[in-house]
Order: C-alpha cells, then sequence, then structure tokens
C-alpha cells in the first residue's frame, strides 16, 4: 500500500510536467497547426539561460525572469517568425517539410548547447526545496507537491484565460475556425503569435520544474519531447485536460510498470498505449472529434 | 524534370567519387596514434576526457623526444557515439596508417570497430570496461581500466566481510555497460551465497528513479549495488535520500566520481564505490596529472582522461623495449606485461596485461564524505 | 540538354559508380556501401511518402529486422542468397501487419503507429536476449561467398586488387541496380501510376475506382519490404549489429535523406542519403560544429525550399525557363 | 451605396475577376449568379479585402474602400457571411455573438447588442449556453445571420445562406434577409438556388469569367430566357 501510494504520487508530480510540455504541444497543434518535433528541446534550454544568467551573476529569481523572457523571445517569436511563418506561407511547406524543420531545430537545439555550454549534465537549483511528509508511509516531497499544485494551477489559469476572456475565445476561435476568425475581424496572426508565446512559456515552466531531477543536459529533450506528443495524443489532440490527463497518466502508468508488471519493458508501455488509443479512440481519451481533427 | 533527376545523380555520383579522394600518406619520420572517441553523442563526456588524457600525454611524450625519437601524430575522429560510425571511422584511421588506435571508451562501439583493429593487425587501446570485450579472443585489444568482470569481483569481499549483507539489491541500467557489470555481479553474489533481492534494470537516460528505490526499499535489501551512468546515478541517490532508503550504496567507478558528487549533492554523501584509478587516489602521481589537466583544460577529468594518458604511455614504454615500430610485436610484449611505476612513470600505478588484454592494477575503495571522494581503503591488483 | 538521351546519363552515373571505390581504401569503400544501403532504404521509404503520401518513422526498424533476421540465418550457415529474400519477404509481411490497423485511420496516424513501432522493436531487441543477442547484438556476420566472387576475402581482378569492403561495395551496387530497375517498373506500372494519383487526388482517385486504403498499404509494405533489404546488406557489411543502431533517429535520418533529397523525385533519396552520408565528410573540419552547421543548413532548405534540393533544382529550371512558372499559391487561396 | 469599378483581381498570380463592375443602391437586395467558377465568391471576397486586387476600385457611400482589411471593412459597416460553416464549434452560442463584436472596444455596447440580436431571434436566446456544435443546422445559420448583424451593418454580404437547409428553413432565412432590407440594410447575395433569391431580390448580377454579363432588376431577369437557359436549371427540367 505504502508503496503503491509512493509510485503513484511520484508518477503523478512527474506527470504532470510532462502534461505542461504536452499542452503546449497540443496548442501549437491547434492554433497553427504545427507538430513540434523540437518540444523536447523547448524544455531542455531554458535551463542553460538560467545557468547562464546565474554565471552572470544573477541571483536566482531574476535568472529565472531574464531565462523566461529569452526563452519566450527565442522559442515563441522568432520560432514562429523564422520558421513557422515562411513555410505555412509556401505552398507546400506546411507538412512535412516542417516537421523535418521541427526535427532539425532540435538536433540544432541541442547539439549548439553541447557545442557552446558542455556536454556534461550540470548541477541545477530546485525552484522548491523543503522537507517531505510521510503519508500512509509514502514519502511525499514539498517539491512533487509544489510541481502538482503549480502545474494545475498552470492548467487551471490557462482554462480559464481561454475560456473567460475575449482574448482568450479569439485564440479558441483562431484555433477551431481561422477563415471565420479572420472575416470577424480577429487579428489572428496575433492570435497565432500568442500560442506560439504561451507554448514558449509552458516549455520554460516545465523546464524550471523538471531540471532539478533531470540535471541540465543538453540531450534533455530527446526523451521529455516523445513523452509530451504521447500524452498529447493519447490525452486528445484538441484539448488541454486531454494533455493534461495523458501527462498524468503516462507518469503514473510509467512508474507503476517499473515496479508491479515490468522494468525491461517500461518504455514501452507509453508507446502501446499510444497505438491502442490511435486504433481504438483516435480523437484521444478526452478529445472530441468535432472542430479540427488530426 | 526527368532530365533534372539524372543531372542530380550523376553530379552526385561525381560527388562521391571526389569524397573518395586519397588521404595523405604517413610521413615516415612520425607515429600515428589516432583516436577514435566520441567527441559528440551521448558519450561525449567520457570520449573528449579520454581524448584529452591521451593528448596531454602525446605532447609530453613529443616534448620529450618522442617514441624511436619520432613525434606522435594524433588526429581526432568522432564516432558521435555510434557504433557503426566507429567502425567505419577505425577503418579510416587505419587508412591512414595508423601505428595503435586510442579509444573507443563506448564498450557497444569498441565491440564493433575492434574487429577492423584486429582484421589489420593494429594494437588498440580502448576505453571500454564491459567484460566482453576482452573475452572475444582478439589478440590486439587493450584495456586501460579494469573491466567490470575484475572491478566487480574485487567487491565482492566487502559486500560478503565488511557489509555482512545477506539480502542486496542491484539497480543497472539496461545497456551493454550495465548488462556486463550486473551478469559478473549476479553471478559473483550467487557464489558467495548471497540473494539478490531486487534486481531492477533502468533505461539509459530515464530521469524517474521513484519505481526503482521504491521496489529495492521494499525488497528489505541490507546494501544496493548501484550500476549506472553518472546522471542517472545522480538521479538515483537524489531518490534514494528522498524516500530514505537507508541500505547502504555500493557502486563500482561513477557512484563517488566527482561528478555525480556535484549533480546529487548531499544525496551522494555515504555513498560508497570501487574505482580503478582515481584522481582522489592517494598517490602523487596521480594527483600530479589531475593538477596538470585541469591546468591544461581548465576542468577536471573523469578516470577517462587518466585512461587515456596511459594508452599513449604504454604505446611508447612498449615500442621502445621492442625497439622498432612493430605493431605485431606491440600486441605481443603486452601481453603478460607488466610495467612498473618505479621504472615507468607515464603509467601512474604499475600496470599489468593479461593474455586476453585485461588490466590490472591496484585498486581503491572510495566513500563520499561531506562532498568529496575520501579514499577508504586500497583493494591489491588481482 | 535534350540532345544527350537520358540513358546516356544513367550509363555514365553506372560508370562512375563502378568506378568509385578503386584505389580508394576501406573506409571510402564502407562509406559508398552505407551510402547505397541508405539510398535503397530511403527510396523505399520515398515509395511511402513520395508517392503514396504517408509519413513512416520505421524505416529503420525495418532495416533492423531485415538486418537480424539476416545475422540469424548467416550465421546459423545459410547462404545470404537465402537469407535476403526471407529478410525482405519477413519485412513485406510486419509492413502488412503495422500497416493494417494504421491506415484505418486517416491523416497523421500511420507517422504515430510507425513512430511507436520503432522503438518497440528496439526494445525487443534488447530485451529478448535469447534470440537476438540483447544489448550486445550479433557479430561477426559472414560476408557471401559467391564462388567466383569471395567477398569474405581478398583478391585481384584484372591486376586490381580488390579488397574484401570493395568486392562487398559491388555487391551492394549490384543489389542497388537491380532494386532500382524494379522500382522503376513498379514506378511505371499502371499500379504506380496509382500511387501518385492517390498523392495527387486522393478523394478522386477513390470515384476513379481505386482503391485507395488497400493500395496506400501495399506502397507502405513494398517500403518497408525495400528497408528489409537495406537490412540485408547491413548485416554482412558492418558485421555487427546491435540494437541502437536501428533507433528512432535513425528512421528519422532515413526520413531526412527523403525529404531533403525531395520526396516523390525518382533519384531524390540517392541525393538525399549522399547528403546525410557524405556531408559529414566534407564538413569534418568544423570538428563538433558540423551537426549544428547540417542542421541549421536543412532549417534554412526547408524554409526555402520545402520540396527539398529536387525542388531547388526545379526552381532553377523554372528561373531558366519562366514561362514554367507554377500557378502557385492557388491551393492556398482556394481554401478561404 | 455600393460600386465596383473594373476590378481585376485574384490569388497571387492568378487572375480570376477581370474587370467586374456593377452598383448597388441602399436598402436593396442583389443576387450574384453565375456558373460555377465565375467569380461569384471571389467578387465578396474582393469587397471585403480578402483578396489581391491588382486594378480597379471599390466605394463605399463615395469613399474608396478597395484593400481595405476585414476588420477595416467591418468599421465601415460591411459584414460578411461566407459559404459553409461559419462557427466556432466548441465555443457557445452567447460567445460566437459576441466574437461578431470582437473589434469594438466598448463591451458594454456588444452585450446590449447581442440582447437585441438574440429579441430578433428568440432560438438563440432559448439556447445561449449551448455550445454552436449542438445546434440544428437551421439553428447555424440563424446564429451565423445574427452575429452579422450584431454591429448593425450598412452592408451584408451573405454568400449561399441556403446550403444545407431545408426548404421551410431557406424561406425562414429569405425572410429574415427581407425584413433587414426593410429596416434598411443593404444585402449582397451569392444563391445557387437562383429562382427562389431572384423572386425575393431587388436586383440580379449575372457573373460569367469574372464579368458582369448582366445587371438588372430581378423580376426582369427572372423573365430572360437566356438567364433560364443557364443558370436557372429548373427550366431545363421543364422543357423535357
Amino acid at each position: 500500500m505504502a508503496q503503491f501510494l509512493q509510485v503513484l504520487l511520484s508518477g503523478l508530480a512527474t506527470g504532470s510536467i510532462y502534461a505542461l510540455a504536452a499542452i503546449g504541444f497540443t496548442l501549437l497543434w491547434q492554433a497553427a497547426q504545427t507538430v513540434n518535433f523540437a518540444q523536447g528541446e523547448f524544455v531542455m534550454l531554458p535551463a542553460f539561460f538560467v545557468l547562464i544568467a546565474m554565471g552572470l551573476g544573477l541571483p536566482l529569481p531574476v535568472a529565472l525572469l531574464v531565462a523566461l523572457a529569452v526563452s519566450v523571445f527565442v522559442l515563441g517569436y522568432l520560432f514562429k517568425r523564422l520558421i513557422v511563418e515562411p513555410m505555412k506561407a509556401s505552398k507546400t511547406g506546411g507538412g512535412l517539410p516542417l516537421v523535418i524543420a521541427t526535427m532539425s531545430l532540435a538536433i540544432f537545439l541541442k547539439e549548439g548547447v553541447k557545442e557552446f555550454y558542455g556536454a556534461e549534465a550540470q548541477p541545477y537549483p530546485e525552484l522548491v526545496s523543503g522537507g517531505s511528509w510521510d503519508v500512509f508511509g509514502a514519502i511525499v516531497s514539498v517539491t512533487d507537491i509544489a510541481h502538482l499544485a503549480i502545474s494545475l494551477g498552470v492548467v487551471v489559469l490557462l482554462t480559464l484565460f481561454l475560456n473567460r476572456t475575449r482574448t482568450g475565445r479569439a485564440m479558441q476561435a483562431t484555433a477551431q475556425n481561422p477563415d471565420v476568425a479572420k472575416i470577424l475581424g480577429v487579428d489572428t496572426k496575433r492570435m497565432v503569435l500568442y500560442t506560439f508565446l504561451i507554448n514558449a512559456a509552458l516549455a520554460t515552466l516545465a523546464s524550471f520544474l523538471i531540471t532539478p531531477f533531470y540535471l541540465a543536459k543538453f540531450s534533455n529533450g530527446e526523451y521529455l519531447g516523445l513523452i509530451a506528443f504521447i500524452a498529447a495524443i493519447v490525452g486528445g489532440f484538441n484539448q488541454i485536460r486531454g494533455a493534461l490527463a495523458g501527462g498524468l497518466l503516462i507518469g503514473v502508468l510509467d512508474n507503476m510498470t517499473a515496479t508491479y508488471v515490468t522494468a525491461e519493458y517500461r518504455a514501452a508501455v507509453p508507446l502501446v498505449l499510444l497505438i491502442v488509443i490511435i486504433l481504438w479512440r483516435p480523437e484521444g481519451l478526452l478529445g472530441t472529434s468535432e472542430g479540427r481533427s488530426v | 524534370m526527368k532530365r533534372l533527376n539524372l543531372i542530380a545523380a550523376a553530379a552526385l555520383t561525381i560527388m562521391a567519387t571526389a569524397t573518395a579522394m586519397p588521404t595523405g600518406l604517413r610521413a615516415a619520420d612520425t607515429v600515428s596514434l589516432p583516436c577514435v572517441c566520441e567527441l559528440s553523442g551521448a558519450g561525449a563526456v567520457s570520449g573528449t576526457n579520454y581524448r584529452d588524457g591521451a593528448k596531454m600525454a602525446a605532447e609530453e611524450i613529443n616534448a620529450a623526444g618522442g617514441i624511436l625519437g619520432k613525434k606522435i601524430v594524433m588526429t581526432d575522429y568522432d564516432t558521435q557515439s555510434d557504433a557503426q560510425t566507429s567502425r567505419a571511422l577505425v577503418q579510416k584511421a587505419i587508412d591512414a596508417e595508423a601505428y595503435a588506435i586510442i579509444g573507443t571508451v563506448y564498450s557497444g562501439s569498441t565491440i564493433v570497430n575492434m574487429l577492423v583493429a584486429q582484421q589489420n593487425g593494429v594494437p588498440q587501446f580502448t576505453g571500454s570496461e564491459a567484460p566482453n570485450v576482452t573475452r572475444q579472443g582478439n589478440p590486439y585489444i587493450f584495456a586501460t581500466s579494469s573491466s567490470s568482470a575484475k572491478g566487480v569481483p574485487g567487491l565482492t569481499p566487502y559486500f560478503k566481510d565488511t557489509l555482512k549483507a545477506k539480502k542486496i539489491g542491484v539497480a543497472w541500467v539496461n545497456n551493454e555497460f550495465g548488462k556486463g557489470g550486473h551478469d559478473v555481479f549476479v553471478n559473483e553474489m550467487k557464489g558467495a551465497g548471497i540473494t539478490v533481492v531486487a534486481d531492477v534494470p533502468s533505461e539509459q537516460g530515464q530521469a524517474d528513479f521513484a519505481a526503482d528505490v521504491s521496489k529495492i526499499k521494499e525488497s528489505g535489501a541490507e546494501a544496493v549495488f548501484v550500476y549506472l551512468n553518472e546522471e542517472e546515478a545522480a538521479r538515483f541517490l537524489k531518490e534514494a535520500k528522498k524516500q530514505g532508503l537507508k541500505a547502504p550504496l555500493v557502486g563500482e567507478v561513477t557512484l563517488t566520481s566527482q561528478k555525480v558528487i556535484d549533480l546529487a549533492g548531499d544525496a551522494a554523501n555515504g555513498a560508497y564505490a570501487h574505482v580503478g584509478i582515481t584522481v582522489g587516489a592517494n598517490v602523487p602521481a596521480v594527483q600530479e596529472f589531475g593538477k596538470k589537466f585541469k591546468q591544461k583544460y581548465s576542468r577536471d577529468t573523469d578516470h577517462n582522461g587518466l585512461k587515456g594518458y596511459i594508452a599513449v604511455y604504454a604505446v611508447k614504454y612498449v615500442t621502445e623495449m621492442n625497439g622498432s615500430l612493430d605493431q605485431e610485436a606491440l600486441a605481443k610484449k603486452l601481453h603478460g606485461l607488466t610495467l612498473d611505476v618505479a621504472k615507468y612513470p607515464g603509467m601512474l600505478l604499475t600496470t599489468s596485461w593479461d593474455k586476453t588484454g585485461e588490466m590490472s592494477r591496484e585498486s581503491f575503495m572510495t566513500q563520499v564524505v561531506d562532498g568529496k571522494q575520501k579514499v577508504i581503503g586500497t583493494v591489491p591488483a588481482n | 540538354m535534350a540532345i544527350i538521351p537520358k540513358w546516356a546519363f544513367i550509363l555514365v552515373g553506372i560508370v562512375l559508380l563502378v568506378l568509385a571505390p578503386i584505389g580508394q581504401g576501406n573506409y571510402v569503400a564502407l562509406i559508398l556501401c552505407s551510402w547505397l544501403m541508405y539510398t535503397i532504404a530511403a527510396m523505399g521509404l520515398n515509395l511511402t511518402l513520395g508517392y503514396a503520401g504517408q509519413i513512416s518513422l520505421a524505416q529503420g526498424s525495418f532495416m533492423a529486422i531485415g538486418a537480424y533476421i539476416t545475422a540469424l540465418l548467416t550465421l546459423s550457415g545459410v547462404h545470404w542468397l537465402v537469407a535476403m529474400p526471407l529478410a525482405v519477404l519477413g519485412c513485406f509481411i510486419v509492413g502488412l501487419l503495422v500497416g493494417f490497423p494504421a491506415l484505418r485511420v486517416k491523416g497523421h496516424f500511420l507517422a504515430f503507429v510507425t513512430l511507436a513501432f520503432n522503438t518497440l522493436v528496439v526494445l525487443v531487441l534488447r530485451n529478448e536476449d535469447w534470440l537476438t543477442g540483447g544489448s550486445y547484438g550479433k557479430s561477426n556476420m559472414p560476408r557471401p561467398d559467391f564462388w567466383l566472387f569471395n567477398t569474405g576475402t581478398k583478391s585481384t581482378f584484372l591486376s586490381i586488387p580488390l579488397s574484401s569492403n570493395q568486392k562487398m561495395y559491388y555487391l551492394c551496387l549490384a543489389v542497388f541496380i537491380v532494386f532500382a530497375l524494379l522500382m522503376y517498373g513498379l514506378i511505371r506500372s499502371p499500379w504506380g501510376r496509382a500511387f501518385k494519383g492517390l498523392r495527387e487526388n486522393p478523394i478522386r482517385a477513390e470515384s476513379l475506382g481505386l482503391d485507395t486504403r488497400r493500395l496506400t498499404l501495399l506502397a507502405f509494405a513494398i517500403g518497408s519490404a525495400a528497408g528489409g533489404l537495406a537490412g540485408a546488406l547491413v548485416s554482412p557489411v558492418v558485421q555487427y549489429i546491435e540494437p541502437n543502431s536501428f533507433a528512432l533517429q535513425h528512421s528519422l535520418r532515413i526520413l531526412l535523406m527523403v525529404v531533403v533529397g525531395g520526396s516523390g523525385f525518382f533519384f531524390g533519396p540517392m541525393l538525399g542519403a549522399a547528403v546525410v552520408i557524405l556531408l559529414p565528410e566534407f564538413l569534418r573540419f568544423t570538428e563538433g560544429y558540423y551537426l549544428i552547421i547540417y542542421s541549421g543548413l536543412v532549417i534554412v532548405l526547408m524554409v526555402y525550399s520545402p520540396s527539398g534540393l529536387m525542388g531547388v533544382g526545379s526552381r532553377i529550371v523554372a528561373a531558366v525557363r519562366p514561362k514554367r512558372v507554377a500557378r502557385t499559391d492557388m491551393k492556398e487561396g482556394a481554401q478561404l | 451605396m455600393l460600386e465596383v469599378k473594373e476590378v481585376y483581381g485574384g490569388y497571387g498570380k492568378v487572375v480570376i475577376l477581370n474587370g467586374v463592375s456593377f452598383k448597388i443602391p441602399q436598402a436593396s437586395i442583389t443576387t450574384v449568379i453565375g456558373p460555377n467558377g465565375a467569380g461569384k465568391s471571389t467578387v465578396f471576397k474582393a469587397i471585403f479585402g480578402l483578396l489581391d486586387i491588382h486594378a480597379g476600385q471599390i466605394l463605399l457611400e463615395g469613399k474608396d474602400v478597395t484593400r481595405l482589411t476585414p476588420r477595416e471593412m467591418i468599421g465601415r459597416g460591411v459584414t460578411y457571411v461566407p459559404q459553409g460553416r461559419n462557427l466556432v464549434p466548441q465555443l457557445s452560442v452567447y460567445h460566437n455573438l459576441e466574437l461578431g463584436g470582437i473589434t469594438v472596444k466598448d463591451q458594454a455596447m456588444v452585450r446590449d447588442r447581442i440582447e437585441v440580436v438574440m429579441d430578433q431571434f428568440p432560438a438563440l436566446r432559448q439556447h445561449r449556453d449551448r455550445k454552436a456544435i449542438e445546434l440544428s443546422g437551421g439553428q447555424q445559420k440563424q446564429l451565423e445571420v445574427a452575429r452579422a448583424l450584431l454591429l448593425d451593418p450598412k452592408l451584408i454580404l451573405i454568400d449561399e445562406p441556403s446550403i444545407g437547409l431545408s426548404p421551410n428553413l431557406v424561406q425562414e432565412v429569405f425572410r429574415t434577409l427581407m425584413r433587414l432590407r426593410d429596416q434598411g440594410v443593404t444585402i449582397l447575395m451569392v444563391e445557387q438556388n437562383a429562382k427562389a433569391a431572384l423572386a425575393m431580390s431587388d436586383y440580379g448580377l449575372v457573373l460569367e469569367l469574372g464579368q458582369t454579363r448582366m445587371h438588372d432588376r430581378a423580376e426582369k431577369l427572372l423573365a430572360d430566357p437566356r438567364v433560364g437557359r443557364l443558370f436557372l436549371g429548373g427550366h431545363i427540367e421543364e422543357i423535357q
């Protein structure tokens, strides 16, 4: 029982961070039909901005803010402006070539960090630290709880923003029916830009939360990107709560499998889940088949 | 469009032919010791340290007159941590008249490319520690540190007599490096009458060790053997601390390395490891090496730097013993040879090779105390 | 340009390919081998992607299946000439099994399913040691002996010394030429035209009575079989296989070859494979930076010419002959 | 009220409009008819700023509005209801209506207008908080028209309002449009169901190959045998 609880809670804490990356992934897909294969690297990179900022002598909170600003600019604005926008504008660029471009971007970011910062894993400061509690025999750290709370809080805020504000609803309109959004006078370009900025901010937050465990390393994005991708599809590609559920589910399932079923095949579980979902319910667990379909 | 296709095809055939430019011939007054290493990709840290250690040795030797009066030329070949690339590069290095190959560090790569060196009769000094590298009956392969087949048995008396463990857990990384160590370890425990109660493989690059630690904790293991790469070891230590795992954690080589200590912070305190050679060893020559390395490259090295360093010195000493640049003689001479550090200071420690190319020398038991690796005992060469 | 017939280009190409490794070292022969092997795998993927319009991210795993089947058979004494067709057939069948359910659902789902499939294959290869040797892999596969032409040993031919690697190159070249001819025949056949119709206008293809799902499945399975053929060559050329050499990133690499070369162009994969395999050789002097430069170049290429290098070529042709300017943007505009 | 003068335009280099010209008076309904590919919908896009205009001029109440953006056209009192699905499926009826006023800063005004519009379409008030996707086809079209009316426009461009609706609902939509005309709104409409549309229109406009072929009172066009043969498909059946 204690073990079950332990594994469950740890899985939820990790899963909540996967969810952040998965939500960004989903948003980009909805608003710009961009399957971002560099999503994992988008989570890897901001941690290095923090390390660079701290290397310049800035205290941690300032370094975090600087990293957030730089990430939102580079991974949000520049990504859209320099890569996605020109490709979307051309006749054939939106589909496969964009996929290839984001895959190359993943290599570019990864190798760039390795060459200019270093190949070794770097220690990374914890955002939230503190003791731990004993919950019915399971050890739960304050950090775990904080992760879960921060991730859920962000999801709630984001949902509120999208549903309760005019800008949020204009973003939904842009994602669900861009042509109509345009003729209603919605500044669709700006809404798409907002989506890119939000995605970058979510990835940055995920980076801040997960790097203390992962440790800052150039190759961190490989696994994270894949998980974000799977979580988004499993949960439902066109739903924020779908991506949240997908992330949590994979976090928990991964740990449960390793504990009770097989450690050798733990990595297979999300993949099998992905295949089953695609064949059985392609719109995802919580996804809707209306609106944009994949 | 069809025409275009054809032109493109023709053009690239020419390009392919042009790539195939003959590589320059070796000038007769130098010794080529190419370094085929993991300079990029997942193994970049180990590979780069190995290369830089080797480079440092080569520069020292050249400054002192070279090998048999000939200067060492060391060319880098980056395997990108990919086995098939490494094979092609060893071939390339041999095409360019390599005297001996320095590298590779990844066991998965060495297993592949050592065949090429063997076919061409070129001695190879690998940084790999998987036992199956030296078990292939390849007369040209030489280890630069004890493989886990030698290192892990060194731990057995420690578990049996010092820790007096009856039940033991093992956490290992499920790749050729981890599997090698794991297999040797499980075998050793069986021989020593110790039960392995938790056998937990993990993925390379795995981030969440909650399940792994929890399984070991539940199993009631009295000690844990941790055979993981550095980052994973650090993550494991952090999770073990969080879950309050009380059993002593004992590793081979990596667990008490400076990198793991940096990454894991206080979670590393108390961890034990058996290390073949370490900059922290209480041996003046080794400490001197650590200082020189830091001065030259402004960073610390792990044991891979030491391995690359002694590889090049071994080539020098044995070649000069033979008196000629004869590859076959070099390989023959090394088998069963012991280089005494008193006579051959570049070896840093007295080192011997057996008939399979496996090496052996004095090794150390270490523990992390207050964020520093401390040598707590010496394990004699076996 | 029109004066020179196209078979002359092909003939010159083949002569150059035959001459390529002569007088070169073993390393060059190996690189050229891997260029041809990857070209075969990429041409297979090109059928799935460029002609049938489906993204597959599992070409690496089909190479793995082909390579392991060949390795296990040849290590147990079966001749390569027997093992190779079995490897190809095996991949064809697995391709059908994977493609059949995945193609029931539309869109990019084949891409997602194949992505997962690739990693699953790697996991199985690593964990089932009893069959595959686990993470140690399989090594020392024999190179085939064709009686008069034993690829496993050195010999001389017309007083030209041929190393074992060079002979393997000629084996790869022979397989490649036969394969390319078969592919060409396939694309020229009614089937091939149907594939093209499928990509350009699936709805129209359907209305013409083509069973689009069956055709796509067939294209995918044939593409997978080509991956198996490439794998059947990897086994004797590299003489060592292990699961990680066929991980997802290698599938991505093959995909990159197809797209960089220009998907849907017959010789595109050849060019793409050359860029992916040979370009690093040219960029080696940049040391650690070459992957950065390389990935940067691919991004620029994709942004500038989404249809790959072949697309750059046709742009240049279009610039020389302005009357061929395509009616661009029409498709996009019509969606409004 | 609206004047289109010799407009040439298309997408990029592809030319679809080849010098379209016409003028429509205030508070009238004009139906545009023509064969497929004649450029009917394209004219709407040209007016609403969704097309590259190569030459020509568009005047609204005497002022040049050529090449204004959709946002600016909305500001000038023009709304556009394109063909097909024009709703945001996952948003509620209320929020779909509200999007019609996205360009307006004054939120209180938009809220008031939503109430006014919902008075005109009681079904929408009834389903106020349901998702647009959950409405019936007729209700969806009502919602689109209602949204187009939100900002009290002077000119409505409406493309194929009858598609996918039952004959009863078509009549309902047409009645709505007539009511709007009586309130002083100018309506320009493309309609496949040309006969019924012309019957309720004031003017008719025949386009072919991106040019104006005929432009006259609707009843004259209805009576014209050429128009009947060419575009009012029903005639052929009658002949047979």
